[in-house]
């Protein structure tokens, strides 16, 4: 496979999605291995293929190292990702929450030393922002750092930091200040994770995922070059990246449930035959009407991506709509599975039981990650509707 | 997937600034309890050219196409207008080239006396109970329990089955053998009557045409009540956010407590959803086909129902007592939603329809 | 129709069953007319008949002027008049409310003078609890009754008083001392309502339903001897007998629940003939499993019942639970009237449109009146399951 | 009505006591990540006695009625006990009358080496995916897909379709033309195989009797499982009043919050109804006609199918991220309930049966 030239900052959409979609086609697409330690390795392969391709970093400007395309080209590409049935690449975190910020607050080393490895899949970067007491709360994190000459003597325990365990890099926010409010005393560092005084354990989700970690930090030293942005500046940097992710992260999430409820169609429609089945013809009409409230809202979404205004208390709407199509869409598909779910590699009416029963379990976790359905209706009620703070 | 257009939208805005200056208030309430019609706000709202939007500009419409209706629609829910804006918009423009041969539908742009739809198929489900009519050497024959408006109209547009599918006639309700009967309505913007016609001669479209005629008059209507539900649940949603606002128990108005406010931000999100559907829908009609035409308007239409109902009842539920008696505005909405809720069909029967068609698919 | 003699204390509930099924199908049971006035007239001679059958105040003791039997066959004889469908006596409100806090904490004259003609339906009576702008919030009322010789004089506004406008006597709940927590400054009079200065003002319910009433009171003069309890004692006893009330209301309000669906049921067989209709099938299923649920659940009340545990917050899982499954059957069956609910003569399935149009519409109050479901789920949280007050 | 008595109360209560001292913590936890069976934990419950409780007091039961069974459901759902404790307690108690051609029967309540149901009528909905079995002079062939313990178990009790309906058989799993394949499991409680017959020779069951037996042993699997599911939501439960009551966030118990409250208070209410559902279905059943003991057995386990998945969802939600992971307990009931919900049916399957069975009522 050659590197394609990149293309000039004017192709259209069109034009855009027929050379991904050549790409793809023509591309050696990797099976993705349940041993997550291949999983890492083949995912961190594919990520070199798709960058040294041009395929990452597609919105970033081309000084960053990007393709210096829009969103929406972006878009495209992942949702041609999905429809080849090809993994995304796996240094999300790093291309869609800490590169940015980088890119927007870094110093010249930061970008100049970072930014490449990350774009390449060399450099895999986790996120150190959670705390196992700070869960929605998240600015009562009490990870400490210490400044100790040119360096933070950093101690504590993130927890939810996923691919921990085998990333280089770790976006992590720390406690400067324990004097003032929680939200202005906190520090935004980049940590090597090779730094001694580092340990991850691995947590196993009920999905049998073992990406996400806790990672405990014990007197690690951090060079006080790695500091982005001042000291006691972490937490608006991180919100302002948090935010801006939140929109491309709903786009991506509803490509990748439109390719699943499409394959479990083709499924369905395979094992019906002639019979008539009333059960999955329910099931897949309620799945479609959500689906569709799904696109409808994210047109709005893409419209406001489009127009970059950047994050909005309508985020809120998106991330419980969008938590409610995914799980309306796939209970109502792992339903379907009747007793069959217990065995994972039977197939009911075609579906192939463990492939559902995944993305249902899966599904169940996106009213909690990202801001709990809890935080989101406070936010709406409060910022959108100007309803009285309790 | 078609861009974000906002379709309408001016007419919409349009239509909800008449409505707040000339009809909000004590006639909304008074028009609510009086039978779903009214023929001085009919007329009113002719006068006003509405209901010459879709129409095209040969007969003296705006020529706009029908997903400019959407907008209309839901303002006319937003503010519970009473009355048969269905009859008097989308008939005459998508029957326009019947103009001719039934006069009365141009007459309804001008006048707003109606033409009422006589149409068995405002369900699939157990259409035995709604009636069924039937054409035979141009003579229709048969009853429906319940048509719109069918007491005030000036022409009754029939659909009935023929043995080469379904078909759109006309006849005169002064016809001999016409029996329009006036009943009881349970949904306070709409009158009822049922309808028979014992071997009446009819005026019509060919049967050539009539499958796909009827098929875009049943989709359409589905759109535009969706519209409506919209509305209607915008309007349940507003009223609730102010008197949360101001209602106090415990010393603290009610939507300060965590409890009440995620009930009220799940109706926010539910009726914002809905109506970027309804947006969303509206813009990919207008060039679809037939069948896909279907799709959308029995999606569009299923997810209205349940959204519409699930937050006027929870509305109800966050006004308390109030929210139970006709003093308050919510209560109105609840009413006319669980009216238009199965109207061409509900949430359960749709998601059959739509499940079907989807599964037929290779 | 002649006046049978009380039966022995002993009665078994069988042979008090079949006693009250024989006098139930001779009975000339009335047609319930729709308009306001005649219903309160029709019922009130109904509730007549019953008394001088012996049918009134069954649980109550013969001193009290009942039958002195036990609560078992109070609710026997409840079930028997559904199923006969026969209405219930009008004068609940003073049966099961007023009458029993009279018995217990009224004087000797309130007893003898005020009780029998509330068991005969000679005196119905109205509950004066409610106001607007104290809802879930009941101890916060303000209607105020202020000393004056040896009468009160009573100024303020109630609301959702059932069958005001036709009572001839209220139980008034009225704050006599401001100077004290809320709930210990209210007083409980037993007020004529034929007194000059009130004046009664109907609601109209979304369901047609006319009977709840606002109440005003404009500097109404009440007798000192028509306080019930001590003054400032009020609330004791209003939270005592609501709390004792709601069992049975709940044991009745399944019993009419019961005898619907078994209506539904039974024209449903009816109109399907040998045609299928899964549609109707998954509604009966449905709704068949939310009865027994509420069956099961109400053993455990008739326990408490018989046992005379009092009130319990166990009380608002009852009626949570009532709630969900009223509001499910009702739902349920109305569905099925499809387009045809907006026509209420009409019939789909051989279901009367408007009957379960209203039923419907009636369920949805359920979860408003007598403690919110949220106020029920308050109560459960912290007073069943521990959590702490907020 | 039934009076609510609660059967069986005292054999709940020593199961009860028994797991929370030798099988709580550690061992439950190790035990559900091995694969539903352990063979030293089934030996230890065959020595305590349990499997007997419903076994005829000739053949060395207690002779407790099948009713008595539930309570310890209800314990094994609150503990997730691992195990085949339906194969070993119900089959030799519903089958008694065939332990002399049987001998296995009896030998699971002594060693706890279960007996294997192998039916493929755990599902009425496309049964096609589940497999089939058929009995045609005394020889059976066939294979259904999932079939729980059956590599473990040292006798095959096989349901089959006959010409005269279906009739239960045994079968020893040695014979040749069994065919035995362990299979994966997603039920952490549970292990499953594979079970084909290829031309088989069937001890077993007169025909006769055969429908009978069949919807005995299904409806009370149904119960049974119902009441096992009401332990599992009860467990969800307790776990999270103590989670709620303990975790901070924002200064303060997150179960002060009135929304996690109120989402609690449901829970209770709900997890509350299904277990005096439960209770009631048992007292009705002994003395239950066939038909009357499958619409109670639908109606116990359909209810329970869905309060059981919506009180560990919630149970799940409240625990926040770490609900998600397997060291918490709710995630593990999460698993164990979505396994067991459409074993013999989930709601929606059993819904339709119930309706069906009222509606064809006179």
């Amino acid at each position: 496979m050659t590197v394609q030239p990149p293309s000039a900052p004017t192709e259209s959409l069109d034009a855009f999605r027929t050379r991904a979609r050549a790409w793809l086609a023509a591309a050696d697409i990797p099976e993705v291995p349940r041993d997550i330690d291949s999983r890492f390795a083949t995912l961190r392969q594919w990520q070199k293929t798709l960058f040294e391709a041009g395929w990452v970093g597609i919105a970033w400007s081309k000084q960053a190292g990007g393709q210096g395309l829009s969103h929406l080209h972006h878009l495209v590409f992942v949702g041609e990702l999905a429809r080849a049935g090809a993994p995304q690449p796996i240094g999300l975190i790093g291309l869609e929450v800490v590169g940015p910020s980088i890119d927007r607050y870094g110093t010249d080393w930061q970008r100049h030393e970072l930014l490449p490895r990350l774009l390449s899949g060399d450099d895999i970067w986790c996120q150190g922002f959670s705390e196992p007491n700070a869960g929605s709360d998240l600015a009562s994190l009490r990870t400490r750092a210490v400044a100790d000459g040119d360096e933070f003597l950093v101690s504590g325990q993130k927890i939810w930091t996923s691919w921990a365990h085998l990333s280089h890099w770790c976006a992590l926010l720390v406690r400067t200040d324990t004097s003032v409010r929680k939200q202005a005393g906190i520090s935004y560092l980049l940590v090597d994770m090779t730094s001694p005084g580092i340990t991850t354990r691995p947590i196993t989700q009920m999905t049998g995922d073992r990406e996400f970690c806790e990672v405990f930090f014990d007197d690690v030293r951090v060079p006080r070059a790695n500091l982005l942005g001042g000291v006691n500046e972490g937490w608006a940097i991180a919100t302002h990246t948090l935010g801006s992710e939140r929109a491309g992260a709903t786009l991506r999430r509803r490509v990748e449930c439109e390719v699943a409820l499409d394959e479990a169609l083709d499924h369905l429609r395979a094992a019906r035959g002639s019979s008539s089945d009333d059960r999955a013809t329910a099931a897949v009409g309620r799945a479609h009407v959500a689906m569709r409230v799904l696109d409808a809202q994210t047109r709005q979404t893409t419209a406001r991506l489009v127009a970059d205004t950047g994050p909005t208390p309508m985020d809120s709407v998106d991330k419980l709509l969008l938590t409610d199509v995914e799980q309306i869409v796939f209970a109502e598909i792992a339903a379907l599975l009747g007793p069959l779910r217990a065995v994972p590699g039977a197939r009911a009416r075609g579906l192939l039981s463990q492939r559902w029963a995944y993305e249902h379990l899966y599904s169940r976790a996106a009213s909690i990650y990202g801001g709990s359905s809890q935080i989101q209706r406070t936010i709406i009620a409060e910022r959108l509707m100007g309803l009285p703070r309790g | 997937m078609a861009e974000p257009i906002d379709v309408g939208a001016e007419y919409g805005s349009a239509v909800d600034d008449y409505l707040t200056r000339a009809y909000d208030g004590d006639r909304c309430r008074a028009l609510l309890s009086a039978g779903g019609w009214d023929a001085g706000l009919a007329a009113e709202l002719a006068e006003l050219g509405w209901h010459g939007l879709a129409v095209p500009e040969r007969h003296g419409g705006l020529g706009a196409p029908l997903s400019s209706l959407g907008p209309v629609f839901t303002a006319l829910g937003r503010h519970l207008a009473v009355g048969p804006m269905l009859e008097n918009t989308l008939l005459p423009a998508v029957l326009h080239p019947h103009w001719t041969i039934a006069p009365a539908l141009a007459a309804a742009v001008e006048t707003g006396v109606p033409v009422a739809l006589v149409d068995p198929g405002i369900t699939d489900d157990r259409t035995a109970d709604v009636g069924a009519m039937t054409l035979h050497d141009q003579r229709l024959s048969g009853a429906v329990e319940a048509v719109r408006f069918a007491g005030q109209a000036s022409l009754l547009a029939v659909v009935a089955a023929t043995e080469a599918g379904e078909v759109v006639c006309f006849v005169d309700p002064t016809t001999p053998g016409v029996r329009i009967d006036s009943v009881d309505s349970a949904d306070p913007a709409t009158a009822f009557a049922r309808v028979a016609l014992d071997d009446v001669r009819a005026d019509g479209a060919a049967p050539a045409d009539g499958g796909e005629l009827v098929a875009r008059i049943r989709s359409w209507a589905r759109l535009l009540i969706a519209c409506e539900l919209s509305g209607v649940a915008d309007h349940a949603l507003d009223r609730t956010v102010t008197y949360i606002g101001q209602r106090e128990q415990f010393g603290q108005p009610i939507g300060s407590f965590q409890a009440v406010k995620h009930i009220a931000a799940d109706m926010y999100a539910q009726a914002t959803g809905l109506r970027n559907l309804c947006t969303a829908s509206l813009a990919d009609a207008t060039d679809a086909s037939t069948a896909d035409l279907a799709v959308l308007a029995w999606t569009a239409k299923a997810h209205a129902a349940e959204v519409a109902v699930r937050v006027c009842e929870d509305a109800v539920q966050l006004h308390g007592g109030m929210g139970f008696t006709t003093e308050s505005d919510v209560s109105a909405c609840y009413l006319r939603t669980l009216a238009l809720r199965s109207w061409y069909g509900d949430a359960t029967e749709l998601q059959l329809r739509i499940g079907a068609a989807l599964l037929d698919r290779v």
